[in-house]
Order: structure tokens, then C-alpha cells, then sequence
């Protein structure tokens, strides 16, 4: 385990930005947070989540796949695609951090996305215990210790110090570049903050909540829920919870006529939207209704049946904090989930 | 060797019955207004939707004109009078969100003024000139 | 102003479901914290004694689901905020909904709470908010209970409450209010005064966070087109991401653009953006114009009212006088 | 980086052939741009096809794998690429990418089988490369029927090849049918699903027991036909069905082609019906 104090936070950044992009989460106007780009003597966040989630980095909200030339009849391809370069996501929530290996269950199976994996390969994630989760955190329901982030690095912040423990070697690469603003240390400041995070996490509101309803192989047991009805009554069908979720990984792919040839690229899509599967030959998911079914459904069932049980939902509560009508996992759990949850 | 001289794209929205007569008279009597201005006939100014400017300056345009009969002389009888509310507060906004009030511009042109269409428009290049490049509301990828 | 409690407004709803009046309510449904409140419809005097509520977090203006409530059997209940009524009025000015499908009853409000704010004052871990007169008591997982000014953390456009007074109902509870001068325009006119770069800087800055989740336009209530432009794939510009600042440029001026005249100024596009990108500014910005250039207007003061947009005079302003009108 | 292989990356061929197959079919060969196949696939597979700037779009392969020389598609014009296709012509460039989905299982369990393809309109697209596979491997297989139905003589696809080859085969059966009575038609007349049940009745329990049932068409025929399939006695582990949903990626990523946890363009497009049958009702 090595440590840096706090006091000494500006080195340990610089030294990581020499090698890297750094993007530290950063406090902004108006209680906003957001990872920033790093730049010397710039101040870290202490607020719990950045209003967007980690998985910007890695599959953002819009990207270029590719560019064509047309001339006549002909088409010319234009491969862009180019090495990205070396970053480290600093202050990565264990929701965060376990968001990725969900998306990675995506894009890394056969056939691998390529865009995706370029940058996973490049991206070391310095992950960040929560002392302080707030009500609308339930990382638990899906087995995920907050004091316990993972990520390529393990951080602890406490009064005075950081704590960090390299998880994969490439964390441990990263580590060891830190040497000369890093120290030894034991284990006792952090296993205290353990403790502490654990006593924490028995008094949050939605600790109760339970997944073992649902999961692999359940299609039959919900998909038919009068429930659904009214869960989604008053769903507007817009793409909030979908776009501040960290799992919430459908695209479209569009192109783009520039005044020089096309751009394909590829951006977040919602299947909250009406025109998500909407075909010349008609659409299989006619109302909202189906439509929200399928996203919960997809998170909670579909998803685990394909990935060995694996929720595609973890808990990190931005869905159930912006939902401008306030309907959210979480109460599509409880109502569904029957005795359980109450 | 030859200097590139900066030459905006302008983009005229003229009406039918009007400005795009004003704009052919111009040209029949000679009188010269910069090639960089692009003419598109609408059937009234009234047709032009504030998408229509946006899309210009999307698709590379530095400046957007846009021209119609004289109020009160509308073809239609009330197009432009619509227009001109329109106009009025859509340029407004785009001076709110801090673009250059001087890319946009609406002109009352009717047929007999071919003078008038060659004055506003060298007029108008030569002010988008001194602005330079539209920047603020460009669209890169269109750029490239 | 007085305080309505939600046990009158279940009674009243038990006495209009019961003689027939109306067949289901459209009312806020309690969740999981004290602020989480959902639209629900209610069938029964049962579900609402279980989960209605209406307090502090019962924002969310109803007027635009009776488009979708009215296409529907049998008559609803909706109880309407002053602000809403506006909504109301425009939507009906429009005619989006059936009338004759709804009972509306007019409810005071003495102002919504912004959650946001309690965040942002008390921190994380917010167990439970109870509301008093002037004092919000907040109860904190990590710093037991703090106590906040009520009017601190009213949403911006309570603050700015344009009226108490209620243009449409068919009944009424408790007194009404009046048409209020508000402030509403100040944050418009001090952009204004800045220079072209601050003010580009201002819009660049806001919106760039943008994420395209149309939220603002899902809740608008007077977004009610049946296909928007901007998800016709044969418009040119349908997207469903903003792909760079023009983009979200393009959004923004053209929404704001199309509702411009309609707006009630109800502020539900600033209250639901996920990304706090204060919407409302571009809205009034076009209302403050039309009542400078055309007199004063307010949409949905009165149903079938002619929007400025669909209006003109032959001595309106130049478009060229517009503009430079920041510069005096 | 860019030496790795992107699933989304397509490949440039040419259009080399264009055929009017109905008035609103048409029928378009694809070759690389150096004259050979652009990719091997099974029968009931699907591809990739795209304009730049007027976008991509999921066909079905109507070409058989036997085909060494060329791959085929033939498309409806409906929407905005079809439409864009059917305006081209020979000797276009178009982007390919695929083949995508699981195909027909020709060499596992239809082996040996008596085979019966179900097809109306533009639903033969799929099938006919199953039909012109079991065709050229024709030992492997039992006897064969086709029920084809279109709404009209002009609309049956692939007319010329029914007659000229598939109905001079004399180890295949075609039975053709239109929906309504038309001049210069001598032929069955009536609904697909009734046809079938007219055809399959005469089959004896024991060619009953082995015969598989490939099934393609718009949703109220393959309702129906299902239907009446059963009712003579035929098991749904013994009928497959191909589906179309919108697609974006066709490698089970982009998530709209889902129907309860399977991926159509992946785990599909073929399904068996009993299979389907545990699939939410959502395609």
C-alpha cells in the first residue's frame, strides 16, 4: 500500500499527468461536478458522483467511425481511427468502476468493438471508496462494496492522505511511476475507513432493497406484469435515464453529410425513444409502455440471462436523482419485486 | 504568387415577387455586386423558417441575408409582415447567445430597386468581410 | 396564502369520484424520499389516501398529459397550480385536448421546493425533508437535522412566481391570487448587458453539457407536435445526439424558437434538465422581446388569444432596430 | 490500431446486376470491387448494405452459399435505403459488411428431413437460398415442396426461376398461389396459409413426422399458417421462421433488435418456433 498526503496532492497529480491525460473529478457552479481535464494546482472534488458517469471516456456521446468519399458511382473508405492516447480517470466510484466491466461484457465480446477497446486498453481507472453515500446509492442490492472500489488502482481518501493499492498490473505500472511522491504505508488508516464505510452503508434508505427476484431466465415471471401499466403512466419517453446511466450502452449508427463527403459516427441512442426500433415495415414496441418494460427489463433479466447473472444496473442512483418525473429502478423493483421489497 | 484574400460565403434569401426581380434587374443593368453572394429564391420571404438560417451557417455560410418586398407589398399581402417578427426576434436571440449581429441581416428589396439589391449587397459582403469567419456558429465537421 | 393539506384535496376528489363527476385522478404520487414525486393516475379514493401527495416536490405541471389523459374513456380529475392553469389555457387556446373530458379544480401554491438546492445546502444522505411555514427542516444521514430558510431553496421559478391567480378552472380551492410583478427578466436583462463574448461565453459554457436526452422538449407543454422536427429523418436535421456545439446550438434556438409566444414560462424545461442548464433564459428572452416589440403578452392568459408570432402590425420593429437595441 | 479488424468498418463492392423481379422487388448481384464474393455465409443469413449519407440497412442474403460466384439481395423498396437502391444503377458502389445471424441449420438438423418452404411476398427472399442450397446438395435431403403466394402474378418474386428451373426439377414441388382471381392465371388462388393446409393435409403421418417447415412472410400469414400447420399435426420444434427487426450494428451491441434476451441480429435471424415461443411477444 502506498500513500500520499494530502498536502502533497498537487505533485502526486502533476506526476500522473506527466505520463497521461489526467481527469480529475472537478467542482463546478451551481453544485455541478464533472471530470476535467487536469491542469496544474486544479482542486478535486469531494462530492460524491459527477453528474455524468465514467462511461463517457470510453464510449462517448457521439464518435466518428468512419469517413467515405463519393464520386460518381464509387466509394472510397476512409479508416480514421487512430491509437488513442494514455489517460487515468481519477476518483472512479466502485458503481463507476463496476459500470465498465459491464459495458466491457458488451463491446469486448466477439466481434470486439474496436473504438471501445482502444480506449479501455488506454485508460487506467484510479477508483475512490465512498465515505459519504447518499440516499439514492443501492450499489449493494448488486453486490458492490463501495468499500471496496476496485478499479486498476484502489484509492481511499481520508483526512490527511491518500491510500492507494494497485489491483491489475496496470495499475501497478502507474503505481510505480508514483514512487517519488508516494510512501509506504500500512493498512490501518484505510481498514478503518473500511469499518467506517460499512457502518455507513447499514443506515442508507435503500439498503434493503433486493435483486434475488430478479436475474437470469425471469422474462416470464415480469414480462407480463399488470405493474408495467402504471410504472410508466407517466413516463415522457425522454432519454435522461438513459444517458446519465453508466451501463446504458444502445447506439445508433448515422451518417453525416459534410460539404467534403459523409461521416459515420455513432451516438448514444434510448430505447425510451419512439423511433428506437422503428422500422419502414412498422415498429414491434408501439407505446411508452413497452418501451420502458424493455429498458427495466433489458437491466434486470435480459441482461443477467446473457451475462452469467451479471445486473446491468449498478446502483449508483443518477437515474433515480434526474428522472424529471421521478419513476426510477428503484420503484419498478419494489413494485415488481413483490414481498421482498417492502 | 497570389495572396488569398478572405472571401465570405453569403448566403441571400430573396423573395420571388421582389428581391429576386430586384437581384435581375441588377444584373441586367449592370451593376455589380460580389460573387460570394449565393442567391436562393423563396417564394416569400416568409418562407424562410429560422432553420433555414441556422442550416446556412451550419453548412459553411459567414453571413445570411434575407430579402423581401417592401411591407405592405407583399405578394401574399401579410408575408412579410410575419418576417419581420420573426426576423426580429430571431436575430435578437442570436445576439443573446453572442453572435455577431452583424451576420444577419434583413433587407426590403422590391423589384424597381436593382440599385438598392447591388448597394445592400456589397454592403453587406464588405461588413461580413470585416467580421471575418463565421466561428461562432459554425459547424466543424461542414469545415473540414 | 393559505396552506391546502392533501387531505382536502382527497376529499374533494372522494366527493367528485363518488357522484360521478370524474373518473380517475391525475395527482402526485408519493415515492422513495420525501422529493421523488411521480404523476400517477389514481383510480380510487383507496390509492390516493395510500400515495397521493401534494407539498413541496408536487411541481411537475399536469397540463400536458391531459393531451394524452383526454384520448382516453371518461373524465379526469386534475388539480392545477396558478402556473399550470396557463399551460392549461395555451394547450386548450391549441386545441390539444378534449375539455369535455376534464374537471379541473384550482389549488393554491405557495411555492416548490428545488431539491437541487437542499443538495447543495445539506450535502449527501438526505433522509427525510419536513417543510414549515418559512423553515425547511432537513434530516441528514452524516450531520443530523439542519434547518434551511424556505426560501432559499424554492425552484427559480417560484421565486419568480409570475402569478397566484388561476386563469382556467372549474372550481376552486381556497382563495385566489393575484397577477404578481415579478423579477423574471432580470437574469435576461444582465446577460443583455453584457459584451457579444461574455454572453457567448455564458451560452457556450451551459450549452455544452447539453446530452440531447429531450427531456426539456418531452416536458414542454407546448412541445405537443406530433412528430418533432428534430426526430423526422426526413427533416435534415434529425439527431439524437448533439455532435458538437453547433448542434446543440441549433436545438436549443429552434425549440425555444417554435414555442416562442406559447411559452407559458412555466419552467419545467429548467426544472427537469439533468444537466441544470438554465433553459428558462432562452424562453424568457424571446417573451421579454415580444412584450418589448409587440406589448405586453402573456400565452395562456386567456384561451383563444392570438400569438404575437401569428400576429403583426404594419408599424413593428426592423429587425435591424431589434438587434442594436442592446447596444443603446 | 488501425491493422485490427472493426466489425463496423464495411467494405467497398459494386452493384453488377440489377433485376426487376416484381414492381416493387428488385433483385442486385454484389461483387468485390476485384470481381469475387464478398463474403461466405449460410443460407438464411443476413448483410449489411449501405449508402454513405443516405445509410445502412439489414438484408437477408437471397443468394445460395452454392453460389460460388456472386451474392444476391432482393429488396422491396419500402424505405429510404431501399428506395435509394432501387434508383441506382449498375455498376453503383455500395458498402457491405456481414454476413450477420445464425442461419438455417441445413447441415444439422435438416439433414435427411423432407423439406416444406412456407413463403409469401418478398418473404421468399430468405428462403430461396435455403430452397437453391438443398437443391445442389440434394442427396442429403428428402423430398421437397414449396408454397409460394403473392397478392398478385406480378408480385410473385423470383418468377422466372420458378418456372424455368425450380418447376423443372422434378425432385421439387412447387405449389404457387395469388390472393386474388386474375386473367392469365390458371393457377391456385386463395391465402397462403389455407394453401398450405391443403398441401401438407395430403401428407401422410410418417412424411408428416419427418418433414421441417421453413416459414417466411408477413406476421398474419405466418399467424395463421402456424395455425393451421398445427392443426394437421405438426410440431413446433419442426417449423422455422426467420425475423426482421430494426438493426444498426448487427453484432448484438447497438440493442434495439431484441426480443426478450436474444439478439436477432445475432442469435437470429432463424429461429425455431418453439424457440420463439419463449421470446417475449415483441418482434
Amino acid at each position: 500500500m502506498r500513500k500520499c498526503s494530502l498536502s502533497n496532492s498537487t505533485a502526486l497529480f502533476n506526476k500522473i499527468a506527466e505520463n497521461a491525460t489526467l481527469y480529475i473529478p472537478v467542482d463546478l457552479e451551481k453544485g455541478r461536478v464533472a471530470y476535467k481535464k487536469y491542469a496544474d494546482g486544479m482542486k478535486m472534488s469531494d462530492a460524491l458522483k459527477t453528474d455524468r458517469s465514467a462511461k463517457d471516456f470510453f464510449f462517448p456521446q457521439t464518435e466518428n467511425l468512419m469517413e467515405f468519399k463519393t464520386e460518381g458511382k464509387s466509394i472510397e473508405i476512409i479508416d480514421n481511427r487512430s491509437e488513442a492516447e494514455d489517460f487515468v480517470v481519477f476518483g472512479v466510484r466502485a458503481c463507476d468502476v463496476k459500470s465498465l466491466e459491464v459495458l466491457d461484457k458488451v463491446f469486448l465480446a466477439e466481434p470486439v468493438d474496436s473504438y471501445y477497446k482502444n480506449r479501455r486498453e488506454h485508460g487506467v481507472i484510479v477508483s475512490m471508496a465512498c465515505t459519504r453515500p447518499t440516499e439514492t446509492c443501492f450499489c449493494g442490492t448488486f453486490g458492490i462494496d463501495a468499500s471496496a472500489p476496485k478499479g486498476d488502482i484502489e484509492c481511499y481518501k481520508t483526512d490527511d492522505a491518500f491510500y492507494f493499492n494497485a489491483v491489475t498490473e496496470k495499475g501497478e505500472a502507474l503505481l510505480a511511476k508514483l514512487d517519488g511522491v508516494t510512501e509506504s504505508s500500512d493498512e490501518k488508516a484505510v481498514n478503518e475507513q473500511k469499518e467506517q464505510i460499512k457502518k455507513v452503508l447499514d443506515k442508507l434508505p435503500l439498503k434493503d432493497l433486493k435483486a434475488d427476484e430478479f436475474g437470469a431466465d425471469k422474462t416470464d415471471k415480469f414480462f407480463n406484469s399488470p405493474e408495467w401499466k402504471n410504472l410508466s403512466e407517466a413516463c415522457l419517453g425522454c432519454g435522461t435515464c438513459t444517458f446519465v446511466c453508466p451501463t446504458c450502452q444502445c447506439y445508433d449508427i448515422k451518417d453525416f453529410k459534410t460539404n467534403k463527403g459523409v461521416q459515420r459516427f455513432r451516438c448514444w441512442d434510448s430505447c425510451m425513444y419512439s423511433d428506437f426500433t422503428k422500422m419502414s415495415a412498422g415498429q414491434p414496441r408501439l407505446t411508452q409502455m413497452e418501451r420502458f418494460r424493455q429498458r427495466f427489463m433489458h437491466k434486470l433479466v435480459y441482461f443477467p440471462t446473457n451475462n452469467d447473472g451479471m445486473f446491468s444496473c449498478v446502483g449508483c442512483g443518477r437515474c433515480v436523482a434526474k428522472c424529471p418525473i421521478s419513476m426510477n429502478i428503484v420503484k419498478v423493483m419494489k413494485t415488481l419485486g413483490g414481498k421482498n421489497n417492502d | 504568387m497570389q495572396v488569398n484574400e478572405y472571401k465570405p460565403k453569403i448566403v441571400a434569401f430573396c423573395c420571388n415577387w421582389c428581391s429576386y426581380a430586384g437581384a435581375d434587374l441588377a444584373g441586367s443593368n449592370r451593376l455589380a455586386y460580389p460573387a460570394e453572394v449565393k442567391v436562393i429564391r423563396v417564394p416569400c420571404s416568409c418562407r424562410v423558417n429560422p432553420m433555414f438560417i441556422l442550416r446556412a451557417f451550419q453548412r459553411g455560410a459567414d453571413g445570411v441575408i434575407l430579402c423581401g418586398c417592401h411591407p405592405g407589398d407583399c405578394h401574399y399581402t401579410s408575408g412579410n409582415y410575419y418576417t419581420r417578427r420573426r426576423m426580429a426576434l430571431l436575430f435578437s436571440m442570436l445576439e443573446y447567445l453572442g453572435i455577431e449581429k452583424e451576420r444577419t441581416r434583413v433587407e426590403w428589396v422590391s423589384a424597381a430597386e436593382g440599385a438598392k439589391f447591388a448597394a445592400t449587397m456589397n454592403d453587406f459582403v464588405a461588413t461580413v468581410k470585416s467580421l471575418g469567419e463565421n466561428k461562432r456558429l459554425e459547424d466543424l465537421r461542414c469545415k473540414r | 396564502m393559505q396552506k391546502i393539506t392533501r387531505e382536502a384535496l382527497i376529499e374533494k376528489a372522494a366527493a367528485l369520484l363518488s357522484e360521478g363527476k370524474v373518473d380517475r385522478v391525475l395527482g402526485w404520487k408519493s415515492g422513495e424520499f420525501s422529493y421523488d414525486v411521480t404523476p400517477a393516475i389514481f383510480n380510487n379514493v383507496e390509492e390516493m389516501q395510500k400515495d397521493f401527495v401534494y407539498g413541496d416536490f408536487s411541481g411537475a405541471n399536469f397540463s400536458k398529459y391531459l393531451v394524452k389523459e383526454t384520448k382516453k374513456d371518461g373524465k379526469v380529475l386534475i388539480f392545477l397550480k396558478p402556473c399550470d392553469t396557463y399551460s392549461f389555457n395555451q394547450l386548450l387556446t391549441e386545441h390539444r385536448f378534449d375539455r369535455e373530458k376534464v374537471y379541473a379544480v384550482g389549488i393554491p401554491c405557495d411555492g416548490m421546493i428545488d431539491e437541487n438546492k437542499i443538495k447543495q445546502a445539506v450535502g449527501d444522505g438526505i433522509l427525510s425533508i419536513v417543510s414549515e411555514s418559512e423553515t425547511v427542516k432537513v434530516e441528514t444521514l452524516y450531520d443530523g437535522v439542519k434547518e434551511l430558510n424556505r426560501a432559499d431553496v424554492f425552484s427559480e421559478r417560484c421565486l419568480n412566481c409570475k402569478s397566484k391567480k388561476h386563469v382556467a378552472y372549474d372550481e376552486l380551492i381556497g382563495e385566489d391570487g393575484l397577477v404578481l410583478d415579478s423579477n423574471r427578466f432580470d437574469e435576461v436583462a444582465k446577460l443583455e448587458k453584457m459584451t457579444a463574448d461574455e454572453r457567448f461565453a455564458f451560452w457556450q459554457n451551459e450549452l455544452s453539457r447539453c446530452i440531447r436526452c429531450n427531456a426539456c422538449r418531452d416536458i414542454c407543454p407546448a412541445c405537443t407536435c406530433e412528430k418533432c422536427v428534430f426526430d423526422n429523418p426526413n427533416s435534415g436535421v434529425e439527431n439524437k445526439a448533439a455532435a458538437n456545439s453547433f448542434e446543440e446550438k441549433m436545438f436549443h434556438i429552434i425549440r425555444a424558437f417554435h414555442v416562442a409566444g406559447r411559452c407559458t414560462d412555466c419552467g419545467e424545461c429548467s426544472r427537469v434538465c439533468p444537466q441544470h442548464i438554465p433553459l428558462h433564459l432562452l424562453n424568457r428572452k424571446f417573451i421579454k422581446d415580444i412584450n418589448t416589440f409587440y406589448g405586453d403578452y402573456q400565452a395562456g392568459a386567456e384561451v383563444g388569444s392570438r400569438a404575437p408570432l401569428v400576429n403583426y402590425t404594419k408599424e413593428d420593429i426592423e429587425p435591424s432596430e431589434a438587434v442594436n437595441r442592446g447596444d443603446e | 490500431m488501425t491493422n485490427v479488424k472493426e466489425p463496423l468498418i464495411p467494405t467497398v463492392c459494386v452493384i453488377t446486376d440489377i433485376r426487376q423481379d416484381t414492381p416493387d422487388v428488385k433483385t442486385f448481384r454484389v461483387l468485390t470491387l476485384d470481381g469475387k464474393k464478398p463474403f461466405i455465409h449460410k443460407p438464411g443469413q443476413c448483410a449489411m448494405l449501405s449508402m454513405p449519407g443516405v445509410g445502412e440497412a439489414l438484408f437477408s442474403i437471397t443468394s445460395s452459399p452454392t453460389n460460388t460466384e456472386y451474392v444476391e439481395f432482393s429488396i422491396k423498396k419500402c424505405g429510404c435505403v431501399t428506395s435509394w437502391l432501387h434508383a441506382a444503377e449498375v455498376g453503383q458502389q455500395i458498402t457491405v459488411r456481414g454476413p450477420y445471424g445464425n442461419g438455417f441449420p441445413v447441415e444439422t438438423e435438416f439433414k435427411g428431413q423432407d423439406m416444406l418452404f412456407i413463403a409469401g411476398g418478398i418473404g421468399l427472399a430468405p428462403v430461396r437460398s435455403v430452397i437453391n442450397y438443398v437443391r445442389d446438395n440434394r442427396a442429403n435431403y428428402g423430398k421437397v415442396d414449396i408454397v409460394y403466394g403473392s397478392r398478385s402474378k406480378d408480385d410473385l418474386v423470383f418468377y422466372k426461376e420458378i418456372i424455368d428451373e425450380w418447376k423443372n426439377d422434378p425432385t421439387v414441388n412447387v405449389h404457387l398461389t395469388i390472393d386474388r382471381e386474375q386473367e392469365g392465371w390458371d393457377g391456385h388462388v386463395g391465402f397462403v396459409p389455407n394453401f398450405v393446409k391443403e398441401v401438407a393435409e395430403k401428407f401422410d403421418e410418417d412424411k408428416k413426422a419427418k418433414t421441417t417447415a421453413v416459414l417466411c412472410g408477413p406476421p398474419i400469414m405466418i399467424k395463421f399458417t402456424l395455425q393451421g400447420l398445427g392443426e394437421i399435426g405438426f410440431n413446433k420444434e419442426q417449423i422455422y421462421t426467420t425475423l426482421e427487426l430494426r438493426m444498426k450494428c448487427g453484432i448484438g451491441k447497438c440493442g434495439r433488435c431484441n426480443v426478450g434476451s436474444k439478439y436477432v441480429c445475432k442469435d437470429g435471424p432463424v429461429f425455431r418456433m418453439d424457440q420463439l415461443d419463449a421470446l417475449p411477444d415483441e418482434y
